[in-house]
């Protein structure tokens, strides 16, 4: 990966080499050829406990779209290269995100729990 | 009292006010409407927010009226509805969100922390016309029939059972809630990148921390907000969406959406008030804030928990149990920083040598209802006793010792504070001390009797009620009488005092702040060069030491 | 502080703003307020993919043939479509910053035209529900191809499996596309904008204003760009391929 | 201004004289609820009296008059401390008081009688087991526990008795469940305490305590003949439930006998209780809650009955305890006499029949 300085500046500016942009479309590519292919196959699923069942297929595809996301951030939005403090913000968006989606299906999941 | 105090004025017979000033570099409305000057957007949102204060306080005295009797005498329930609807959706969205943060705030934090102006002015005056925008919206839908869903927009009522303006209601929000992110997010940019040297995050004044604070939960709170009114206009619009049980949607999912917003909301409500509140009791007692770490963090800390504790408006609504359990574990927590922020307040007069002028006045009002304000909270977070005072009048009266009696004494507080600031002349003091003091008292017999109201069981937003009741809503009719005094006394003599007022000098509380030590009104780029920030806050030696200086090389 | 500990001697280029100290700082601030702006829009979709899972959760066969309704090919396509823009605003962010005017114009444009690509097959994927009347609210919503999948030979090649939903089940569907459109719908909002922003760059940068130094306003562009391109890769898993085999 | 005196003087004459300043205790539940309210409303008067005092004697002891130079003091942790660890100790005091209460609250004994609520803009209707049927009322028993189970047929509502120190909200399309013991006779109010629109101040109404034996009288003197139960059989037999829901071995749906309160697992292999919230929704939206080993082919009744229907026919269901009287409906021949015995309700024999056969 080879890194130019944009600018004379003291802090460094990272520019990302075009090598290192076309690698990551070609991966984020091959994340999408994989996904559809996946999504042609049942992967059946696990039953954890009786009522809880855990499919395959939405995980996967999930987790792959999670891999490109992550890849977006990391290197076309170059956070890799940014500061503490971006990295943070990015952070603090995801988490807070996940505690709306989380508590608020925590209130639905529990609600089928019953009284006591 | 009036023995002590501290106002140091210059010689009122060859004081001038600086002939270069923020409000003079420019003349003419255009330069105003295009200024990207923080101090002058400050004002523009002064002059707003004062505008829509009274009209959502004279619905609130249209509220009062009605309720003097028990049957519906003056106007009839539907109007009543609008009334009150109008008054919660004025008060919250167009004075209570944005009132501090958005005059105080962005009038003084550009200079707290050393810079020339925030780091976006340009999103800051955007930010003032989505304001402006979203009330002439919101006055719009009252002239043409008003809303009547209460400020919560409750679904299934907002989207299919009512035929008010529910659709233009909700879009005045959307609009004014991204002033609001807007305004949080310059805040927040500006406290992380435009710091003067030397300026380390624990030598900020606690205004800039609580402000820091609320400008987080503004940001991450409001677009939820957003999408939430967006889903709700949709479904109204459309006739499907996914909050009403007709087309098999859940209206608890749009309480889970809506209080995600709004119980931060409330933090954004209070949190800019106690930002005031740490700068008046430190000045006029001439003393560092006790304990300048834990009311930072506290800060910090309710800006976090206060994301965690949103369903405590549900617990009656059948949210699961095991929600309802940890919600209410939670709320708890929340309650402690501010706890701790009362008690840090308190023994910052300790060993103080106190001056009461109308800030602090204010600033005392302040503790006393905010601790009301407080514990009665924790009476509706905890959910046995949730179930019996819930959407009663003793919810109004909780919330109304928070926001009337927290953040709006506050607000007063921030502007008789830094009015000298602003304008360069000073506020005249005794009436305004007597302003304060009647406003205290207005507002106590106002919203007390509320309390005993709620426990007897009167619900909220009726427009007739049983009449026992009526000798309480008497008391309450009464004092919001004296209350309406209280309000208007300011706007009299702090108008006058544009003219008439002594001029003020740099400094006339002999305060800390990086604000006070340029001159008043400040110029355009605040600093005739940016300052080194060398000392701690709230260090009064630093600030002899200064003054010293100075005599000095003057003789 | 960062930046302004170091003061600048040098003469201030034309571009930086008179309230900051330095460049620098202009560009850290501006993109901190960028990164800002992307969290609140996070949690603007969050509200919709919170009730997107929860309505899935409720009305989770209703959900999964609705959602085969949908066509594999077009969202694949579409993913491409946005994953090869991404890449080409990326290149425009570093044609700016290696002052490449020709190749920053040709990344932009590209950019655009994928952009408008992208919006086309949207459009396409939209007119098939309207012309099947699966736009809920208005067009009477038709709940036929969910009471009998063989009406719908298309789908019911594909989805050979699909039992026929029961009446109120079938109702349901209207939710999915509901949420369907009020996702994709905004998510295009956010891709239209772009596009308009992407014409005032394109004659911005014509008359050299992105390669003299100043990418400030390029990068953060790209940020957006590219923040829409990541809510898209998850519109495309939740609303196409996670229901293939419900 | 001339209405203002009037106002005056009758504020004069009447209320200072006389008017509540807290509500009457006329649950079983209300003074525990009462004694969590008193013991938070003392440690707010010593909170309020503590900051209030500190505020005042700094006042007066470091005015500037007596304390012309201010000390610096950085802060003190063993102060900080305490005024964190001492609040928040109480606060999961009240936490915990609050949550038992909560539960109690929200958790009917087994032996409570129940009465079905529904709200509708803008009123109350209650239904009664035995076919009373009321409006913006609510008549109920000393010494006995009451579960209310409230639903909405249009917009949020809240069912608030004061006196009671309970509350719940009526949510559309959903049942919710409070329940209560009344301890003293008498009228109280009866609020709809969530804004459902613009008579949502009328919404109003009386409870009606009375003693076990004035309640009998009560319920004697107002039954409409049939008992819920028996409306819901007329329904039942109306809407053809039973061309499905029978013993016959190639019956197509289960039989309902006994259904209430036991534990199936649906078709998607989820375990579920069989209560009344369950029964609604079953009726309801059916296709989502298809008992294992069936087809899920019964049609929907949203919107062919109304929510009072409903109430009827999970009565039904709930009293069910045999087929034989389904089985009597499906054979549509003569109705032996000794059909009595195992009818349900018990009890309510002779209407009963009335019913089958109108």
């Amino acid at each position: 990966m080879s890194e130019q300085h944009a600018r004379t500046a003291e802090n460094e500016h990272h520019i990302v080499s075009p090598k290192t942009y076309l690698a990551i479309l070609f991966a984020l590519l091959l994340g999408t050829a994989l996904t559809v292919l996946a999504s042609y196959f049942d992967l059946g699923e696990w039953h954890i406990a009786s009522g809880l069942t855990l499919f395959w297929n939405p995980v996967v595809a999930l987790a792959i779209a999670t891999c490109k996301a992550t890849l977006v951030v990391l290197f076309f939005m170059h956070v890799k290269y940014s500061s503490r403090l971006t990295k943070l913000t990015v952070a603090s968006g995801i988490f807070l995100f996940l505690v709306l989606i989380g508590m608020t299906l925590a209130d639905y999941t529990s609600r089928a729990w019953g009284r006591w | 009292m009036s023995a002590a105090t501290i106002v140091s004025l210059p010689d009122q017979a060859t004081a001038r006010i600086p002939k270069m000033n923020f409000i003079t570099k420019e003349n003419g409305l255009l330069s105003w409407l295009l200024t990207s000057d923080h101090k002058r957007i400050a004002t523009l949102y002064l002059i707003s927010i004062t505008f829509f204060f009274f009209i959502g306080g004279a619905l609130a005295g249209l509220i009062r009226l009605e309720l003097l009797t028990p049957q519906t005498s003056l106007m009839a329930a539907d109007t009543y509805n609008k009334v009150f609807s109008m008054h919660g959706l004025i008060m919250v969205f167009f004075f209570l969100v944005p009132s501090v943060p958005a005059t105080i705030g962005n009038f003084v934090i550009p200079m707290m922390v050393g810079a020339k102006d925030l780091a976006l002015p340009k999103i800051n005056l955007l930010s003032w016309y989505l304001y402006v925008l979203g009330g002439l919206m919101m006055l719009y839908t009252m002239s043409t029939g008003g809303v009547d869903t209460g400020w919560t927009f409750t679904t299934p009522l907002s989207t299919h059972y009512l035929n008010t303006n529910v659709v233009s209601a909700a879009l005045c929000v959307f609009v004014a809630g991204f002033s609001s992110i807007l305004t949080g997010l310059n805040f927040i940019v500006t406290i992380h990148k435009m710091r003067c040297p030397g300026m380390t995050w624990f030598r900020l004044p606690l205004f800039v921390w609580s402000m820091y604070a609320a400008s987080i939960l503004m940001v991450l709170g409001t677009p939820v907000l957003a999408i939430t009114l967006t889903l709700v206009g949709l479904e109204r619009i459309f006739h499907i969406g996914v909050f009403d049980p007709a087309f098999g949607g859940d209206p608890l999912l749009f309480q889970h959406l809506f209080w995600f917003y709004s119980h931060p909301a409330v933090y954004i409500m209070i949190l800019p008030g106690m930002a005031v509140i740490s700068e008046v009791v430190s000045t006029f007692s001439r003393k560092r804030v006790f304990g300048y770490t834990a009311v930072a963090f506290s800060s910090v800390a309710i800006a976090v928990f206060a994301f965690f504790v949103w369903a405590h408006h549900m617990f009656i609504m059948g949210i699961s149990n095991y929600s309802a359990l940890i919600f209410s574990l939670l709320t708890m927590l929340v309650a402690v920083p501010s706890a701790i922020k009362i008690f840090n307040w308190a023994f910052t007069l300790y060993k103080g040598s106190i001056t009461f002028e109308t800030p602090l006045l204010y600033a005392f009002g302040f503790m006393g209802l905010f601790t009301i304000g407080g514990m009665t909270g924790v009476f509706l977070g905890s959910t046995g006793t949730d179930i019996h005072l819930t959407e009663t009048y003793f919810i109004v009266a909780h919330f109304h010792f928070v926001m009337v009696g927290g953040m709006l004494m506050a607000f007063l507080a921030g502007i008789h504070f830094w009015w000298p600031k602003w304008t360069g002349r000073m506020y005249p003091e005794k009436i305004s001390q007597f302003a304060a003091v009647v406003t205290f008292i207005g507002f106590n017999f106002t919203f007390f009797p509320q309390f005993i109201l709620g426990t007897l069981g009167m619900p909220r937003r009726y427009a007739a009620y049983p009449p026992e009741f009526q000798a309480l809503n008497v008391f309450s009719t009464a004092g919001a009488t004296i209350l309406g005094v209280g309000y208007l006394l300011p706007i009299l003599y702090l108008t006058w005092s544009l003219k008439y007022g002594a001029i003020a000098g740099n400094n006339p509380w002999q305060a800390t702040g990086l604000e006070w030590q340029t001159q008043s009104p400040p110029l355009t780029e605040n600093f005739t060069e940016i300052p080194i920030m060398d000392h701690e806050a709230y260090d009064y030696e630093w600030l002899e030491r200064q003054q010293e200086k100075e005599v000095a090389s003057v003789g | 502080m960062e930046e302004a500990d170091h003061p600048h001697h040098e003469e201030h280029p034309s571009y930086q703003r008179h309230h900051f100290e330095s460049v620098d700082q202009q560009f850290d601030a501006t993109n901190f307020a960028m990164w800002l702006f992307l969290v609140t829009e996070v949690m603007f979709f969050g509200g919709l993919f919170a009730s997107y899972l929860i309505m899935r959760n409720w009305y989770y066969r209703p959900f999964v043939e609705g959602s085969h309704q949908l066509s594999i090919f077009w969202g694949t396509a579409n993913t491409a479509v946005l994953i090869v823009s991404s890449f080409t605003m990326a290149m425009a962010v570093w044609s700016a910053e290696v002052r490449r005017k020709g190749t920053l114009l040709l990344c932009l444009s590209l950019t655009l035209l994928l952009g408008f690509v992208f919006l086309g097959i949207k459009g396409i994927e939209w007119h098939e529900k309207w012309e099947k009347h699966h736009v809920p609210g208005i067009h009477q919503y038709s709940i036929a191809a969910f009471l009998d999948p063989a009406s719908d030979p298309e789908v019911h090649k594909q989805y050979p499996d699909d039992q026929p939903l029961p009446y109120d089940l079938a109702q349901k569907t209207e939710q999915y596309f509901f949420l369907y459109f009020a996702m994709t719908g905004m998510h295009a909002l956010h891709m239209a904008i772009g596009c308009g922003i992407l014409i005032f760059m394109i004659v911005r940068a014509k008359a050299g204003a992105y390669t003299a130094g100043h990418v400030t306003f390029v990068e953060n562009f790209g940020l957006y760009w590219h923040f829409v391109d990541i809510i898209w890769i998850y519109l495309f898993a939740l609303l196409y391929l996670i229901s293939r085999h419900g | 201004m001339d209405h203002i005196s009037p106002v005056l003087w009758q504020f004069l004459q009447k209320w200072l004289a006389r008017f509540p300043l807290f509500p009457p205790e006329a649950s079983k539940i209300a003074p525990q609820s009462d004694a969590l309210y008193f013991f938070m409303v003392l440690v707010s008067l010593v909170g309020l009296t503590l900051v209030v005092l500190l505020i005042v004697s700094f006042s007066i002891f470091y005015s500037k008059a007596r304390h012309p130079k201010a000390v610096q003091i950085e802060g003190s942790t063993l102060l900080e401390a305490t005024w964190t660890i001492i609040p928040l100790g109480l606060f999961l005091v009240m936490f915990v008081w609050g949550a038992l209460l909560y539960f109690r609250i929200y958790t009917p004994p087994a032996n409570a009688m129940n009465i079905y609520v529904v709200g509708k803009q803008w009123m109350w209707k209650a239904e009664h087991p035995g076919g009373q049927h009321e409006i913006n009322s609510l008549h109920v028993p000393t010494g006995q526990p009451v579960q209310l189970t409230i639903i909405s047929q249009d917009v949020f509502h809240s069912f608030s008795i004061p006196a009671f120190r309970v509350k719940r909200e009526a949510i559309p399309g959903r049942y919710t469940t409070v329940w209560f013991e009344a301890t003293t006779p008498g009228t109280y109010h009866l609020f709809c305490t969530q804004y459902c629109g613009t008579n949502h101040s009328q919404m109003i109404g009386d409870v009606v305590v009375m003693t076990p034996d004035d309640f009998k009288k009560w319920l004697a003197s107002s039954t409409s003949g049939d008992s819920l139960a028996q409306n819901g059989e007329r329904l039942f037999a109306s809407l053809s439930c039973s061309a499905c829901h029978n013993t016959r071995p190639d019956a197509r749906g289960p039989s309902l006998a006994g259904v209430y309160d036991s534990k199936l697992t649906l078709s998607t292999g989820q375990a579920v209780t069989a209560d009344e919230a369950y029964l609604r929704q079953a009726i309801l939206n059916p296709s989502q809650h298809i008992t294992q080993g069936y087809a899920p082919i019964m049609p929907t009744y949203q919107g062919q009955v109304s929510e009072e229907g409903v109430i009827a026919l999970v009565e039904y269901i709930k009293n069910l305890d045999s087929d034989y009287r389904v089985q009597q409906t499906l054979n549509t021949t003569e109705i032996p006499p000794e059909s009595g015995g195992k009818a349900p309700p018990a009890g309510h024999v002779p209407a009963a029949q009335k019913g089958v056969n109108p």
